[in-house]
């Protein structure tokens, strides 16, 4: 046997959410599905392909306040924020959901635990929402990722008829389950056969891109023509890292009100051109080339080489906002394409 | 459009081959057919890749702004737009007229990606004019619908189908009028809400806002070397991303163009989270036409209606 | 913190401020004494910078307008570069205007909290210099006009004194008798008129007009607009032949219309420089082309109708103005005839009237007829001392004149009545209650208390109906002649002047001082200064004390070889610069210029333009810090820095 | 920023507003300056920033203040015509009727931002002025209850 959430009880599965966790789901707003805490079931929409916002604003937001100071009798004091709460994350595609596992790496491995995003990870449900129909923007599974893959979900659902076919994966998922029980039904469904009938679905740009061999391909390719050619449309605004599910750069700020004041942790873009601008006023990436190399090699060659992965997941975001298409898809195509023997001719 | 495509070709590899220019830029083929995307020609056997269709909104004279320190001539496709968009980086004392060479493209109209999306979500294969109408020709099939709801709304009210100067021009030109006439409808609806209401409207927007400066590195008007957003001291504007510094960025933003916005709009067409920037704008350009008597057509003017006076501007600070 | 004695102590609550002040980062010392701008005080403070090494100061006191200066130099004494300091408003802002040691208290800390926030982004500033041209210009040549010429000139400088008529002397030259000593005007006046022009250092120019005024001080560039008098003043000799022969009058304005003159005329026979000067409206040659019968007579070939304006170009380090002052138009009140009546004059037609010079030869005849009155009623405040149709201070001049008038008329003609309606009688010269006293006591004018309700015809006289509020009754008189003491108001383009210049006036249009007892000659425009009437009603002996004041103060800056400049200035950023140039238009002093840089950029050296702030002509306004988007643009002592940090603490 | 707090059940007792008054120096500040030398009493809420000129205040500052938490934000300088430096109130007359149309399109309350001519002689206008001012934020409320609501 196997849950089954019936379409015409999403609104109370999500209600009954609501009693024992804050709701972050797809809302359309301004022609426009972004991921945002709700209150209201009415407003969440699942007829999306994804939204413009990614999962990744909710563990790792765009803002952290870490701590606050105040300066009272010529003493500092500190105080840490934590975060708290129990949230649910409704309607992650699985592109997205693979890119949690992404972030996890940088933020959980090594010597260092970055205790912000984890107490967000541990404290967040995350409900997966299995894709019926990827479109033109679509290349999950040019990284091994399926309209169908559950991993970095808790619980997933399956569109399937008339109502969602439920897997729960983690004890944070069997939570949820629990909490919502009553308005999911047993029924005789093969749960294989569904998740096998979406991990079969086309994706017609992912089945086509391959990435094998990039990263090594570009191991040589730091001087490499193609981001001169590359990088010249590129505006240098934010949207790619932004919207990036798996972007994860940041700054830190303070900011100061009398003898008090807070500290925040601020996403930063590696295509901004103050990114690694010095006090002193030098930078080291002077211009777009270094710019958009930094944030390709990033996702396509370091990020592989410390974690064995690539850093990115094919949700499309990139292709769909970037106003100039400057795509990892394009990019991808393009260092395919080059012969690795060129070397930089203009440096 | 299109069928201007060879000679733009032909034209562009005689400009460099010939060293009239250094290099080039125009459009090239991008993910869809919808998107076509900024191309940068350095050789003339480069022109094989060149791609004109009605979607090409960008306006390219932006880039201009990479090539300041250099003494290289720049070509550049400019259409009536991208050349107002040109003339605010002279007036601004921003580019050398002389280091650039622009094609002059004349144009009756870009299509909205977004809108025509709405209706043909993939496999567009190109856009038929018809009169009144256009055919959306795609892989599955034909659409007809009304032209004028399909284009970008800065093609409605366009004053110059062709650049208002150029050194050399693609085609003849075109009949020239604006479909229609500037329009504040919006502006002024909204101005009829309740402030509570606007208040809410605007709250919604600004939430939204990613900070991702699309809206200012897209501008044509924001071609300040330093923009006051990036510098540390004074913090004009907070790094943290809240209501409050969201709201200061906007409203910044919109003070800062207010009367040398030229109107075209891209900055609203590359916000990846839909703020209808251009309600900011329009709001300051109406304004301006009313208290000042400077129509959104008049602009980029030769002084900024904000860097002068007339002793008999309207007073309300008694 | 100073006390002001208790003008700042009694309100605000100084412990808990020193307390809440003592807090904040940065400030290190605090102390308070009962007068910060004393001797006593001032020592506190340096000895205070000294003994804890301050380098930032705040004084919270007084109005920086008050003390700014006093406490830059006390920090100075110290060895700090003064504008390293700060005031906070404490008396002005707050003590003064606010009752409550409750209310007061915490805006006093607020007002230090953002004080101590900017003094921390202050900056050391230092002064640099610049040239004084040591010419004076002296606009208006009426008795201020001529004093102020006089005196600069006799301290050795040159000057330039301008008249916007064909000669000089002014309102003065029109009177007859002065008081309180009855001295005949023009008996005092022309030989200083004729000094003047005489004075190897004054040149005068007649007949021309303030076009533009440029630059700043000691260095104002003017252009000066000769309008076309018609008549070679070089060759002219001033012997009268084109005046007695001209066909065609016109009414004299010197007269106030009373008499008449020629087309070609010189206002009054002692005008100076005696050269005629053609009225081109009037005159034949010019409205119907024929005629030149002066051109004709002329023995010395002076007439010239093809003369045309000249515009002179001309620098100087400072300006005097002394414009003067002109009459209110009775005519708004109705109850005296609108002006229609014309046995109802202005004491300034009054003095035509009784001058030996006048249009009557100085036999008092009334307008109407030419009959000599018997009974003369004078009626005092019209159009001062009334906001209902006229203007709500008081003239002055009008109390004495009256007298000194109604004594003449008396003393001419003993036979006739003088009647003065007055609502006070305010004297307060040396010698004018003196005066006061002679005319009722002596000369047995008759002073009624009480307004005029009405003035109407009667045959051939004027009712003037009254009340004498000394008796509580309604008195009527039958006059043959009535004398309005009409207010004294700004010149019509006094404001236009103010504007052109760039000085303030207020809301009548006089000229504003730069403090109405400190600096009652300076306007808040370094370099121009004010003398006479223009400034607001005064009598002909404060003019011309204003006037030696004002030249005083100019022949004070012409001491010096070289002005230290406001260090206040714009200062450009040439990192952030983008060259574009919007700030140029804001400037209204042409301060701003455009450069070109060059610097490396990667291994190229590459120019580019930025925009270069001339701090000789920038004068500290910050119009163009706003108009720079990036803020490359800033203005020194009130950087954007600094605002947006008094901004933030306000708000803490 | 400033949201009208209306219905928002947080308490306004005992809140007085603040108010930031930004004054040229020659003319409003001197007005100011004459207020007191006159004993002219007015409302304890505003805190005035001297500048030299009415066209120094960028429109930035007076969102910074609204920012922060300033319930209300008063930009004066002379009479058009009166400038000291001639021509500074006319740029600021331009700019401000501007911001003043674009903040009310935001949605904030236009009684909060008020700009107004005040010469050097009218202490009493200065103190009018003030009382005018203090008087409609009071009756709006707080703009903002907590100041550092957003990143603090």
């Amino acid at each position: 046997m196997t849950k089954v959430l019936p379409q015409g009880k999403l609104k109370d599965f999500l209600k009954d959410t609501m009693d024992k966790y804050s709701l972050v789901a797809p809302v359309r707003e301004d022609g426009v599905v972004v991921l945002k805490p709700t209150a209201d079931p009415e407003a969440v929409v699942t007829d999306y392909l994804n939204t413009v916002t990614s999962p990744k604003d909710f563990f790792f937001p765009q803002t952290e306040r870490m701590f606050r100071f105040q300066k009272t009798e010529g003493k500092i004091r500190v105080e840490e924020t934590t975060w708290q709460g129990k949230r649910v994350i409704f309607g992650v595609r699985p592109c997205d959901l693979g890119s949690l596992e992404l972030i996890d790496r940088v933020f959980q491995e090594g010597e260092y635990e970055e205790t912000y995003y984890l107490a967000r990870r541990e404290n967040t449900t995350v409900v997966g929402l299995a894709c019926s129909s990827p479109g033109p923007t679509c290349f999950c599974t040019t990284f091994g990722i399926t309209p169908g893959s559950p991993e970095g979900a808790d619980l997933m659902l399956y569109p399937d008829g008339e109502g969602f076919v439920v897997e729960v994966l983690t004890e944070k998922g069997e939570a949820l389950a629990q909490q919502t029980e009553t308005l999911l039904e047993d029924q005789d469904v093969d749960l294989a056969e569904v998740k096998g009938r979406f991990e079969g679905l086309k994706v017609p740009l992912g089945d086509h891109l391959s990435v094998d061999g990039v990263a090594a391909k570009l191991d040589g390719m730091f001087e490499h023509p193609v981001w001169a050619e590359l990088s010249p449309r590129c505006l240098g605004c934010g949207i790619c890292t932004y919207l990036c599910p798996t972007c994860h750069c940041f700054g830190m700020t303070d900011e100061v009100r009398g003898d008090q004041g807070v500290r925040l942790r601020c996403w930063d873009s590696c295509q901004f051109s103050d990114f690694t601008r010095m006090a002193g006023g030098h930078n080291p990436r002077p211009t777009k080339k270094e710019r958009v190399r930094q944030r390709f090699m990033h996702k396509l060659n370091y990020y592989v080489h410390r974690f064995g992965r690539y850093l990115c997941t094919g949700c499309g975001r990139c292709l769909e906002k970037c106003p100039v298409g400057l795509t990892m898809v394009h990019v991808i195509e393009k260092v395919n394409d080059s012969g690795t023997r060129e070397v930089a001719v203009n440096e | 459009m299109k069928e201007k495509l060879s000679e733009l070709k032909e034209t562009v590899a005689r400009l460099l081959k010939d060293r009239t220019v250094d290099f080039f830029i125009a459009y090239q083929a991008g993910h869809s057919q919808v998107e076509p995307i900024p191309f940068f020609l350095t050789t003339a056997e480069h022109v094989e890749n060149l791609f004109l269709n009605n979607f090409c909104a960008h306006n390219l004279s932006k880039y201009l702004l990479d090539y300041l320190a250099g003494d290289e001539v720049v070509g550049v496709l400019a259409k009536g737009c991208d050349l107002r968009a040109l003339k605010r980086l002279l007036t601004d004392h921003r580019v050398e007229r002389g280091r650039v060479f622009v094609v002059g493209l004349p144009c009756i109209g870009i299509y909205d990606r977004k809108k025509v999306q709405e209706v043909y979500p993939a496999g567009l294969v190109e856009v038929v004019e018809e009169g009144e109408e256009v055919i959306l020709r795609g892989e599955t099939g034909d659409k007809r619908v009304p032209r004028k709801e399909y284009l970008l709304p800065r093609c409605l009210t366009c004053p110059d189908h062709n650049p208002e100067f150029y050194d050399l021009l693609l085609g003849e030109k075109v009949a020239n009028g604006p479909l229609a006439e500037e329009d504040y409808s919006d502006v002024r609806a909204l101005e009829e809400w309740a402030p509570g209401e606007r208040r809410r409207y605007w709250t919604r927007q600004f939430e939204r806002c990613l900070r991702c400066y699309a809206c200012r590195n897209v501008c044509p008007a924001c071609n300040c070397r330093v923009c006051c957003f990036d510098v540390a001291e004074p913090r004009w504007l907070g790094k943290g991303t809240s209501l409050d510094e969201q709201e200061m960025f906007h409203f910044t933003r919109a003070m800062h163009v207010a009367g040398r916005c030229t109107g075209c709009g891209e900055c609203e067409r590359v916000c990846p989270v839909n703020i209808p920037l251009m309600k900011l704008n329009k709001k300051l350009a109406k304004d301006i036409g009313a208290l000042f008597h400077v129509p959104q057509a008049e602009i980029p003017t030769e002084v900024e209606p904000l860097g002068q006076f007339r002793l008999g501007d309207p007073d309300e600070f008694n | 913190m100073c006390w002001c004695g208790s003008n700042i102590a009694s309100t605000v609550d100084l412990d808990r401020v020193q307390k809440a002040v003592e807090k904040l980062t940065n400030v290190v010392h605090v102390e308070q004494n009962k007068y910060t701008c004393s001797e006593p005080g001032q020592a506190q403070i340096v000895a205070g910078i000294r003994e804890h090494n301050l380098d930032r100061v705040v004084v919270a006191a007084c109005s920086p307008r008050m003390h700014e200066k006093t406490f830059q130099r006390t920090v100075a004494k110290a060895g700090l570069n003064p504008y390293l300091l700060e005031i906070a408003n404490i008396r002005e802002h707050c003590s003064w205007v606010h009752t409550s040691v409750e209310e007061a208290t915490p805006k006093a800390i607020d007002l230090l909290r953002a004080a101590v926030a900017k003094v921390i982004r202050n900056t050391p500033l230092t002064t640099s210099t610049i040239p004084v041209e040591k010419r004076a210009l002296v606009i208006g040549g009426g008795i201020a006009g001529i004093q102020a010429a006089l005196d600069i000139a006799d301290a050795g400088h040159q000057v330039v004194l301008v008249e916007k008529e064909p000669t000089i002397g002014g309102r003065m030259a029109q009177l007859d008798k002065t008081f309180p000593t009855l001295d005949c005007s023009a008996c005092i006046l022309t030989p200083k008129m004729v000094d003047a022009a005489q004075h190897p250092k004054i040149r005068l120019l007649t007949y021309a007009e303030i076009e533009e005024v440029g630059g700043y001080i000691g260095n104002f560039e003017v252009t000066i607009r000769k309008k076309a008098r018609s008549v070679n003043e070089d060759v002219c000799t001033g012997c009268g032949i084109c005046w007695s022969k001209c066909p065609s009058k016109a009414p004299n304005e010197f007269d106030c219309g009373l008499g008449e003159r020629k087309a070609i005329y010189i206002p009054f026979p002692q005008a100076v420089p005696n050269k005629p000067v053609i009225d081109r409206e009037n005159c034949r040659y010019f409205t119907k082309g024929k005629c030149g019968v002066c051109k004709k007579v002329c023995p010395a070939g002076a007439v010239d109708f093809e003369q045309e304006d000249e515009l002179l170009r001309e620098r100087f380090g400072a300006i005097v103005v002394a414009t003067g002052y002109e009459l209110f138009d009775h005519s708004v009140y109705g109850e005296y005839g609108y002006g229609k009546y014309p046995d109802v004059i202005t004491g300034l037609e009054f003095e035509r009237l009784i001058n030996a010079s006048g249009p009557t030869g100085g036999k008092l005849k009334r307008p109407s007829d030419g009959k000599i009155p018997k009974t003369v009623v004078f009626v005092k405040c019209v159009g001062s001392r009334d906001e209902a149709k006229g203007f709500p201070y008081c003239s002055r001049t009008c109390c004495m004149y009256t007298a000194k008038q109604a004594i003449l008329l008396r003393e001419k003609m003993p036979e006739a009545e003088a009647y003065v309606f007055y609502m006070d009688v305010r004297t307060p010269g040396k010698g004018y209650e003196e005066f006061y006293t002679r005319a009722t006591e002596e000369f047995g004018v008759n002073y009624l208390r009480g307004r005029v309700a009405r003035i109407y015809p009667k045959g051939d006289q004027l009712v003037v109906r009254g009340e004498d509020t000394l008796v509580g009754a309604q008195v009527e008189i039958e006059a043959d002649l009535v004398v309005l003491a009409t207010a004294m108001v700004a010149r019509r383009d006094a404001a236009e002047l103010a504007q052109r210049i760039g000085f303030s006036y207020d809301q009548y249009h006089f000229f504003t001082e730069a403090h109405p007892k400190l600096r009652p000659v300076e306007t808040n425009t370094a370099g121009v200064f004010l003398a006479g009437a223009c400034q607001g009603p005064k009598d002909i002996p404060d003019t011309v004390a204003q006037a030696s004041a004002a030249a005083v103060k100019v022949a004070m800056l012409f001491s010096r070889d070289e002005l230290e400049t406001n260090p206040m200035v714009a200062t450009v950023d040439e990192g952030t610069c983008s060259g574009c140039e919007w700030c140029k238009p804001t400037c209204p002093y042409g301060a701003i210029d455009i450069k070109t840089i060059e610097e490396r950029v990667g291994k190229r050296t590459v120019s580019r333009r930025v925009a270069t702030v001339n701090t000789g002509l920038c004068q500290g306004c910050g119009a163009c810090t706003v108009a720079c988007r990036s803020g490359a643009m800033n203005l020194k002592g009130f950087t954007n820095e600094q605002i947006l940090a008094e901004v933030e603490a306000i708000c803490l | 920023m400033s949201v009208e707090r209306a219905g928002t059940g947080v308490s306004t007792a005992g809140w007085e507003p603040k108010i930031i008054g930004f004054c040229c120096n020659w003319c409003s500040y001197a007005g100011a300056d004459l207020a007191g030398t006159s004993r002219i009493p007015y409302p304890c809420n505003i805190r005035i920033i001297r500048v030299p000129c009415s066209g120094r205040v960028n429109p930035q500052f007076v969102l910074r203040a609204f920012q922060r938490g300033a319930d209300g934000v008063l930009v004066a300088g002379c009479h058009p015509g009166d400038c000291h430096y001639s021509t500074g109130n006319y740029f600021t007359r331009r700019r401000f009727l501007l911001v003043k149309r674009l903040l009310e399109y935001l949605g904030i309350e236009p009684r909060r931002f008020q700009v107004r001519w005040i010469s050097g002689s009218e202490g009493q206008k200065f103190a009018d002025v003030v009382a005018e001012i203090t008087e409609q934020v009071k009756a709006l409320g707080p703009a903002k209850m907590d100041k550092m609501r957003d990143v603090m």
